[in-house]
């Protein structure tokens, strides 16, 4: 049967995402990346809700992601406008040169 | 052929995920994720989630990835310079874990018999979003947009120019 | 019948010149405040006329405000015979005073924030008024008393007049304590603070617990309405501006311990004993503040030591046992001591803000429409029939008579003092020679067009309402044997009163200096309100403080509480001195423990069985 | 399989059919857009090329065609060649879900004129707007170059800014016709001008019409919005780098943009394909006597033509239009031609209403440009926006 896909499927590509996800936030040294990282995890638990929401046939998993954009949104432009005053602050995009409070 | 789509897609969305990790400048990791969400909301289309699809691809792709070029573009931001110690030693490793532990129990927790079909599930029209969001979910969706009130707020807050 | 816009009309008043007030032009202002207040006068009348025949009480209920378990207060307002009375008082003579405030406050800084404030104080009276709970009651309680404070000290650049307020605010806390008190145990008795089921069910309490209650309650009204030994804020509370002293501390807010005390006539009737101390405090007062007023150089502060003593003949009347009859008082009272109060307001402002009756004098010519409203008020309180206040009065008197002669004795002792001072400071304002230098103008009739009408009320509104009678379904009958003997030495008493006061400060004008070199000792003591002030300061005020210092701050504050604080800081410094290790700063090295960490739960998970293995 | 394959066989048919309409669309609009700024300037525009230019954009095309595709040095060059590419498929890839007409019988077939029909076909439009921003932004960033910076930069910011209210505008539309499928949006404007959706509905939407116009004004880049590419200010703006086929793609990436957002508006506010009138009041004839009166005017001017050339081209211009109004007189072909004509007659005019504008307003300054669409547009768009919902909730109790 050709014409199916098992649920587990989308499941095990959710997670996969989500490790490279990880996987960029802990192995790049770019803010930017690192907060892109953050956006692909998202991506990844935005899949999963979806999945769930097809297999219980139920919309709630939809509205989940709804939400989980809007934040992701909201995080995006409190986030960047951080990186804009750090890079202001530091001139650097560098994550392992921001480790203090202070200048 | 649901199969053949799937895997396309997958196949796409994983690659353009390396991509993203991989590739040393920002602005082509941004582009990899942009190829990333894509690819999900054809997934999502497949799962019959027909807003949220439109809604990935407008909102993720089309302005939050935006601005994030944009901002890439406006700190002319290059290729990252190798500073610091490297976190593939621990990190690496326990990834591997992860990922295995996670792929374990979803190969667990869901047995293959709920399989996935195009048209399998209508439910996700914005017809029936609008209506859960506007009853069940009529609270949360209001808070959400004092969230975006406040993150407005914070963004010009923290980006605008210092008054003397 | 939308009860509920009476209160709201004045709210909406408050709100409009609060946030708006100090853009608008003054004319804008008073037009909103005047307006608002007139328009609640008016659905007032529409609701009587909408209610028909006045037996049956009217509750409407709007909302649940507190529903926790058992408990479920709603907002619920209620009109009955006794509210209509309070209402009519409450928002009549509030319009009056509104009005006549145009022209006292016209020269005064901060025009909107006074008529903000004042119909602020109106929306909490009509609350305290309509509410049908005791806890909406006390919502009212507590919001007229803040109006109280702010608009003791509205001069708020001036030191006495916020200390007159913090005062004003402090004492009234000692009175809602014990409303509070009253209020829990009501609640702990009878599980409910709704009138109607807290009245039905103290009709089969025992009577200690109702005697509890009511001694409770009285705390309470002692503080609002300025009885012994709870009075001592509103003499000082005349640092507002007069129109203020008319409004709240004269004709409405201080007679809310009347209301309270009458409309929980059930729990008093039932507890005798506490009826007797409401008698015995009232007249006490009634006597006290008398005696006060006799020797007080201050227009306000004679008619302030006035109204505590009309206060203490309405809980006279209270607690003899005839309701009616202190309400009666009440709303007599509330003409001629808002008419004594704008009037001597019209005296201060003819005079630009002299208050000392040593420098007044033969003003009758120069602002003879002032004068003759005042006559009125003078003749009404003096109990001089057929004014109004006489009738009143008169009906106290008798109802005490019939409880206790004694308090009846005291009362007409005390109605030939009233006669005596208020005379005493007509003599003094408006007669004989003008002794002071500031040049005296007519008001304006924005003034004295509210003064002429309260006039005629103090002149006939002892026969145009007849309270007892309206009230008589509300309340238990209480007989009433008119005693004509009785009447006639009232009405001596206060023809003495005035009799003595003309051959003191008109026949002879230096009798008076003599008569207080002679009785010195007296005199010196009710010259300085019987020390009562300096008491306080040294029993309560002092300890208190001095205890706060001592005790509460060097040894629990600074010696406990700050110990602990200061002893649980250093320990977390230890503590973090040891973690702070961990924070590099390096959000990657954190990113790879969160990993760390998800990683041993999803084991955790597995292993301890919350996932299939 | 006979279905699937007679359905896969009409889609690529109907994708042939439009891609070939399209692009000589889009290469004629170019040469009406000279003429129309050409007569607005009073100056006769195009006119060598072939009769009264008609064969000037050939000659365009074989231009760009041969000119040296130029590469220049330090530009990121995967996104270099990507940008072109990505702003020209995003462009096109709208027009896949635009109706242009009702459903067709072709002997044996059924089908709607139109290439597919989504539930969600305005959020698909939306989606592929949003994304063509990545075209020009990455065309200025990888240049390498200031002003394509800069063009970059200012696209970017504006095509983000004017999604909200043009978002806003179709919105309140919307709200009335209660669908997302923009073919049942038409069909829910059915019976004459006054049930179109700028007259429409418990709230005509003219300002959210006027709203939409605007933002599309500057979502395609146009004048007066044309701040990414302000040649005296930024030389060409973020196709400064690009020549040949290249440069060409932009160009048609715009006019393809042009053609989608009047067709969308066609659309959402007049109507699609419906005539204004019923038949019963010659809806029918109104082609006909268009193109008879066209033709009419060709020959007349063609017997009493000024110079030579005139007295050969215009009298054969003159016949073919009067053969065109005969063509729509045919039963056969009437039933499919006359929605086609509503829908380009309207669609033509808001696209005649772009190259108007152009000849007509001068640019915007770039902060007016971002004060106007937050300050004022925006406004204004929730404004109706709120009016239109609370009336329809209203009127639909």
């Amino acid at each position: 049967m050709m014409n199916a896909v098992p649920i587990s499927w989308f499941l095990t590509l959710s997670a996969i995402l989500f490790a490279l996800g990880v996987a960029g936030f802990l192995f790049r040294r770019n803010i930017i990346t690192v907060f892109m990282s953050i956006e692909l995890m998202l991506n990844a638990v935005n899949l999963s809700f979806v999945t769930f929401a097809y297999q219980h046939k139920e919309v709630s998993g939809h509205l989940f992601t709804f939400f989980v954009m809007v934040v992701a949104a909201a995080e995006a432009a409190v986030g960047l406008a951080i990186i804009l005053t750090v890079f202001k602050g530091r001139s650097t995009l560098n994550i392992d040169d921001v480790n203090s409070m202070k200048n | 052929m649901d199969v053949i789509l799937f895997l396309i897609f997958a196949l796409i969305a994983v690659v353009c995920a390396i991509n993203v990790v991989v590739q040393t400048h920002p602005i082509s990791s941004a582009l990899s994720l942009v190829g990333v969400m894509g690819s999900l909301a054809v997934l999502y289309l497949l799962l019959g989630a027909e807003f949220i699809a439109a809604a990935q691809v407008i909102v993720y792709a089309g302005a939050i990835m935006v601005l994030f070029v944009f901002v890439i573009m406006l700190l002319n931001a290059g290729a990252e310079t190798r500073t610091g110690r490297s976190y593939l030693i621990p990190g690496a490793p326990l990834l591997v874990l992860f990922l295995g532990l996670l792929a374990f129990f979803v190969q667990r927790i869901f047995p293959d018999t709920t399989m996935v079909r195009f048209g399998g599930f209508t439910g996700g029209g914005p017809a029936e979003i609008g209506h859960a969001l506007f009853t069940t979910y009529l609270l949360p969706f209001e808070v959400t947009s004092i969230l975006i009130l406040v993150a407005i707020i914070g963004a010009i807050v923290l980006a605008r120019k210092e008054i003397e | 019948m939308q009860l509920w816009l009476i209160p709201i009309f004045p709210l909406a008043g408050f709100l409009i010149n609060g946030i708006l007030g100090r853009r608008f032009s003054k004319s804008l202002v008073n037009t909103v405040a005047i307006s608002s207040v007139l328009l609640s006068f008016l659905w007032v009348m529409h609701t009587i006329h909408a209610m028909g025949d006045l037996n049956t009480p009217r509750m409407e209920h709007y909302f649940t405000w507190i529903q926790s378990g058992t408990v479920n207060i709603g907002c619920d307002f209620l009109v009955d015979r006794l509210t209509i009375v309070m209402l009519l008082v409450v928002t009549g003579i509030g319009s009056l005073i509104h009005i006549y405030s145009i022209g006292y406050m016209a020269h005064e800084g901060g025009y909107y924030r006074f008529f903000a404030y004042m119909n602020l104080f109106m929306f909490f009276m009509l609350v305290l008024v309509l509410g049908a709970s005791f806890l909406l009651l006390f919502v009212g309680w507590e919001g007229v008393g803040l109006c109280s404070y702010l608009l003791i000290g509205f001069y708020f650049d001036k030191k006495f007049a916020t200390d007159a307020g913090n005062k004003a605010f402090i004492v009234n806390r000692s009175g809602d304590f014990g409303f509070s008190l009253a209020m829990f145990y009501m609640f702990k008795n009878f599980g409910s603070l709704d009138f109607d089921k807290v009245f039905h069910q103290a009709a089969s309490a025992p009577e200690w617990v109702l005697t509890t209650i009511g001694l409770l309650l009285l705390v309470g009204a002692c503080g609002k309405s300025a009885q012994i030994p709870l009075y001592i804020w509103l003499p000082d509370a005349m640092a507002g501006p007069t129109p203020v002293s008319a409004l709240i501390h004269a004709a409405t807010m201080v007679t809310a311990g009347v209301y309270m005390t009458a409309r929980s006539w059930v729990i008093f009737t039932h507890a005798p004993g506490a009826m007797d101390v409401i008698a015995i405090v009232g007249i006490a007062t009634a006597f006290m503040a008398a005696t006060i007023g006799l020797a007080q150089n201050d227009i306000k502060k004679v008619f302030a030591y006035s109204t505590i003593s009309q206060l203490g003949y309405m809980f006279v009347g209270i607690g003899s046992g005839a309701f009616s009859t202190g309400i009666y008082h009440l709303v007599t009272h509330a003409f001629f001591k808002a008419l004594l109060f704008l009037g001597a307001g019209s005296v201060i402002h003819a005079l630009s803000g002299e208050q000392d009756m040593r420098n007044m004098g033969g003003l009758r010519k120069k602002i003879p429409i002032t004068f003759w409203t005042m006559v009125c008020a003078w003749v009404a309180i003096s109990g001089i029939p057929p004014f109004s206040g006489f009738f009143s009065k008169d009906a106290i008197l008798l109802a005490a008579y019939q409880h206790s002669p004694a308090i009846y004795w005291i009362g007409v002792v005390t109605a030939c003092m009233t006669a005596f001072y208020v005379s005493r400071a007509m003599f003094m304002t408006f007669f004989g020679s003008y002794r002071g230098t500031a040049h005296a103008h007519e008001s304006p009739a924005v003034m004295w067009v509210p003064l002429a009408v309260l006039a005629a009320l103090s002149l006939a509104g002892g026969w145009i309402f007849p309270i007892p009678e309206f009230l008589k379904a509300m309340f238990p009958a209480f007989e009433e044997a008119s005693n004509p003997v009785l009447m006639y030495i009232s009405v001596v008493a206060g023809f003495a009163g005035i009799g003595l006061a003309y051959l003191m400060y008109v026949v002879k004008p230096g009798m008076a200096d003599s008569l207080a070199r002679t009785f010195k000792a007296p005199y010196t003591l009710v010259y300085n309100k019987y020390f009562v002030d300096e008491i306080y300061d040294a029993t309560v005020v002092r300890p208190l403080v001095g205890g706060s210092r001592i005790v509460l701050w060097k040894g629990v504050d600074a010696g406990l509480i700050d110990g602990i604080v200061n002893g649980v800081g250093a320990r977390c410094r230890d503590v973090g001195s040891v973690l702070r290790l961990l924070q590099s700063g390096n959000i990657r090295s954190y990113a790879t423990w969160v990993l760390f960490g998800s990683v041993a739960l999803i084991v955790a998970m597995g292993l301890l069985g919350g996932l299939p293995r | 399989m006979e279905l699937l394959d007679s359905f896969i066989f009409i889609t690529i048919v109907k994708a042939a059919v439009v891609f070939a309409v399209l692009m000589t669309t889009l290469a004629y609009l170019q040469w009406v857009e000279r003429k129309v700024i050409a007569h607005v300037q009073v100056r006769p525009g195009p006119y060598r090329v072939g009769p009264h230019g008609l064969l000037q954009p050939v000659a365009d095309v074989i231009k760009l065609l041969t000119k040296e595709d130029l590469l220049p040095p330090y530009v990121n060059k995967p996104l270099y060649l990507l940008a072109p590419f990505l702003a020209m498929t995003m462009a096109l890839i709208s027009i896949s879900v635009i109706p242009f007409g009702p459903m067709i019988t072709v002997g044996p077939v059924k089908t709607w004129m139109q290439l597919t029909d989504l539930n969600i076909g305005v959020l698909f439009i939306l989606a592929a707007s949003s994304m063509g921003v990545y075209g020009i932004a990455l065309a200025g960033w990888s240049s390498n170059n200031k002003y394509a910076l800069i063009g970059g930069l200012r696209s970017s910011a504006q095509m983000i800014s004017y999604e909200l209210p043009m978002s806003l505008a179709i919105a309140a539309p919307l709200l009335i016709s209660n669908t997302l499928s923009l073919r049942q949006l038409v069909e829910s404007q059915k019976g004459g001008i006054f049930n179109w959706n700028i007259l429409h509905g418990p709230f005509p939407q003219i300002v959210s019409f006027i709203v939409f116009m605007i933002a599309a004004f500057a979502e395609t880049n146009r004048v007066p919005f044309d701040l990414p590419e302000a040649e005296n200010e930024l030389v060409a703006g973020f196709h400064t780098e690009y020549s040949s086929m290249k440069f060409a793609s932009f160009f048609m990436a715009e006019y393809s943009n042009m053609i989608t957002v009047s067709a969308l508006a066609t659309l959402l506010f007049l109507g699609g394909w419906m005539a204004p009138w019923s038949v019963e009041w010659g809806a029918s004839l109104v082609p006909t006597v268009i193109f008879a009166v066209a033709g009419a005017t060709a020959l007349y001017h063609g017997a009493n033509a000024a110079r030579k050339r005139d007295k050969r081209t215009l009298p054969v211009f003159g016949v073919v239009f009067l053969g065109i109004a005969g063509i729509f007189l045919l039963p056969v072909v009437q039933f499919w031609l006359l929605p086609l004509f509503w829908f380009a007659a309207k669609t033509g005019g808001i696209l005649f209403l772009f190259m108007w504008v152009r000849a007509t307003l001068p640019r915007f300054r770039y902060d007016q440009l971002m004060g106007f669409t937050w300050k004022f547009l925006f406004p204004v768009a929730m404004l109706n926006l709120l009016v239109t919902s609370f009336l329809v909730a209203w009127f639909t109790k």
